[in-house]
């Protein structure tokens, strides 16, 4: 791999960038980590409705520092607040919403992402760690798009989007569409495909840091 | 910006296609969305299938619909009501095929097809003429058919009010089908006395949120099924 | 049959005898008919709660005539009102309060009852007849106790407490005890069983009109 | 007449049993019965299998339950959370079995065992190691899991507000599990702030009616989690 690793996108210009392809009305889900930036840019004259999996739709950012209320949370157990038209629910209500096709978008992190569109983002697999799974298998079995938002590779250098996901599954061919740093790529039946390269960065950069064969932009 | 409502109840219903499934709400009266059953007549699509508790009374509301011969098929648990005419005139001519369900299976199905369960096992119906043809299965000693989700092309409901993002709070006892075929149909329409802007509904109260309403048109003094059949009122 | 039918209970004493037998803070379901007579003789002292499928728990008496809401009605499609404590609530909620096995009671009418407690109650399986079931599969299935309320025999004498349906059955070994004009009957696992007799009924002239073997009072 | 108040968090408690299967509400901090799991705590009832999403943080509630070694086992999401010690330590031990369900199915599952299903079928998690040993049968050409219903012997639920009837309203986000464990456990008790008399609340609002509920409690002024745990508190 190149020593000259291009920069690209920022952690807030990939949630941006993500946010200029979600269609105005849509019920967006958003994980935790840097799926939760995208709620800060939605294009002007846009109304997205996000929903949160613990039970709230119409989800609104985060109150001031200390007025927080400790029932008022997301996914990611934060303070949050709730817009006008929003509404509480219960659990089997929620994933209701989820495993029965209602939430368009579901904005997710990734461990890996296979060229089949195969998501691995609960678990290393390693025998210490604390098994935990959350609403993520039913968030990608059930939301109609999922996207993945990610740095292109771990933190060692290992690309992410990978031939076959070697981590514990969380889903089998749901990921549509990968931002990263460095591009926006689809999941195609031919497997990945360019849409879009960060400034500064070439196809030959993006293939590189890839683990799987790169389509060009169509 | 999101608004759902739509000007009007023909509005509302305009791209109903021959075929489609409609899940119409209400259990007797309480809750039939008589002035959209009538904007269906008026909207012309034949062929339909109709899920629903009842099969309505006198010639309006969903009757009238049955009457038209429009209807190929009904999925209801109790389609013989107190001033029936048309469903059993029809059922007996052999021109409109019934598939019987029993009231708690029916809510079931139609809440499991709207949340993305394909299919349960329920003790409803076991040994009877209604569980031929299915398939059993013994959980713990006891045993159970197996029923599928039901899905709709269509929902058309009535609530008491909605939001403009669709979040709807019924009356009473109306409130019966409305939120799970709001849930099991990809266009859920909802007919409420009263449109108000979001946020002017309590989110602690909202009982069908709008994520799974489509479109809600205002009828400001919505029809009782049975002043119309008292009347003798027939529609068209 | 003996040509001096003895009278018996009338419905409202058929009704009354069986709310004797309803513990306080019940939540029952009646159906349609001489069940609904029960609601009118609460003895004193207890509270029940009526729940009606349609969707209303706490159900109260009819309206004065003329203040009936069309949306306010019970399964039988009467205007009803809600007692203090109701609730209102959907269809798919109804039916997990009763297949879930959170009722109670339910007070049914029948065609037929089986010395096995088989019920049969919702067709009389002629040809002509247009097939509607309603909820009643449903509340015999998922129901803790099946009371039936019923004319020991049919309007041309044929006796409806049978050694085995001939009648659609409504649910298979469901009944738990029966209420007629002549009689209380349980079902045991030995067959019907008389618990009490009407006033000027003799056990002759119950097992008579029953179309199985009555056992004694225990 | 029916009143199912009942006087202290103990008295509600008092005849849990060893070997009970425990529902607990609660998201995190958020609809977690602190009082109750305390009370439970004292009441000293052993091996008990817990359903929860979460394993609880610090040492107190939840995590404090786990700590004294009477829960056998967790039936549960998402068991690592900040400031989670006491679940990863016994959970190394091989001193606390997990079983790992996917948030969806758990709220499905617990909603079916209080529905009467006695198993359904889902898409999450198929072709995942939480599908092995998990029956699977393809519907329209789409794989699913069977999965079975869960019931309990008892919910212990946070809510905002009940009536003597047993009515419940929450508060916000921390409704989630509360009304589905109330139909799933055969006793639920639920602490709130305030018990009303019934009728003070309004019908349409009631998110769990009183038929699921067999115990309120009044816990006028209940702990939340995260401040125990910033202060360093232990229980008991």
């Amino acid at each position: 791999m190149s020593a000259d690793t291009p920069t690209g996108w920022s952690r807030d210009e990939m949630a941006k960038r993500l946010a200029q392809d979600i269609p105005d009305g849509s019920y967006v889900n958003l994980g935790i980590g840097i799926p939760e930036l995208v709620a800060k840019y939605v294009p002007e004259g846009r109304e997205l409705v996000y929903h949160t999996e613990n039970g709230l739709l119409g989800m609104g950012p985060s109150p001031a520092e200390g007025e927080g209320d400790p029932e008022l949370i997301n996914a990611g157990k934060r303070h949050v607040t709730a817009n006008p038209g929003a509404s509480f629910f219960h659990h089997a209500d929620s994933f209701a919403m989820i495993r029965g096709g209602h939430i368009d978008l579901c904005v997710l992190g990734a461990l890996q992402v296979a060229c089949n569109g195969d998501l691995a983002n609960w678990s290393t697999g390693t025998a210490d760690a604390i098994p935990a799974v959350g609403g993520a298998m039913d968030l990608v079995a059930g939301v109609r798009s999922i996207y993945v938002i990610t740095q292109h590779c771990t933190k060692t250098g290992e690309p992410k989007l990978v031939e076959k996901c070697t981590y514990p599954l969380t889903g089998l061919g749901v990921v549509t569409r990968i931002y990263s740093e460095l591009a926006v790529i689809d999941v195609t039946a031919q497997g990945f495909r360019l849409v879009e390269l960060a400034p500064g960065v070439s196809f030959d950069d993006v293939q590189q840091r890839t683990g799987a064969p790169l389509l060009p932009k169509q | 910006m999101i608004n759902k409502q739509v000007a009007s109840v023909a509005e509302a219903l305009a791209d109903v296609r021959d075929g489609a499934t409609i899940m119409i709400g209400g259990f007797g009266e309480a809750g039939s969305p008589i002035e959209l059953i009538h904007a269906l007549i008026d909207q012309g699509a034949r062929d339909l299938v109709v899920v629903s508790n009842n099969a309505g009374s006198g010639e309006v509301g969903l009757a009238a619909l049955i009457k038209t011969g429009r209807v190929a098929k009904v999925v209801c648990s109790y389609p013989r009501t107190a001033n029936s005419t048309v469903f059993p005139e029809l059922y007996h001519a052999g021109k409109l095929e019934l598939e019987l369900v029993p009231q708690g299976t029916l809510a079931e199905r139609i809440r499991a097809g709207g949340a993305g369960i394909p299919a349960f096992y329920t003790p409803s119906a076991v040994g009877t003429p209604l569980a031929e043809g299915k398939e059993t299965r013994t959980f713990d000693g006891r045993e159970y058919l197996m029923e599928l989700g039901l899905k709709a092309d269509f929902a058309l409901i009535k609530g008491r009010a909605a939001d403009t993002h669709g979040n709807v709070l019924y009356n009473k006892t109306a409130r019966n089908f409305g939120p799970i075929m709001a849930m099991a149909a990809k266009t859920a329409v909802v007919q409420v006395e009263k449109v108000v802007a979001a946020g002017e509904l309590d989110p602690e109260t909202i009982v069908t949120p709008g994520v799974f309403v489509q479109r809600v048109v205002e009828v400001a003094h919505p029809a009782h099924e049975s002043e119309l059949v008292a009347q003798g009122a027939v529609y068209p």
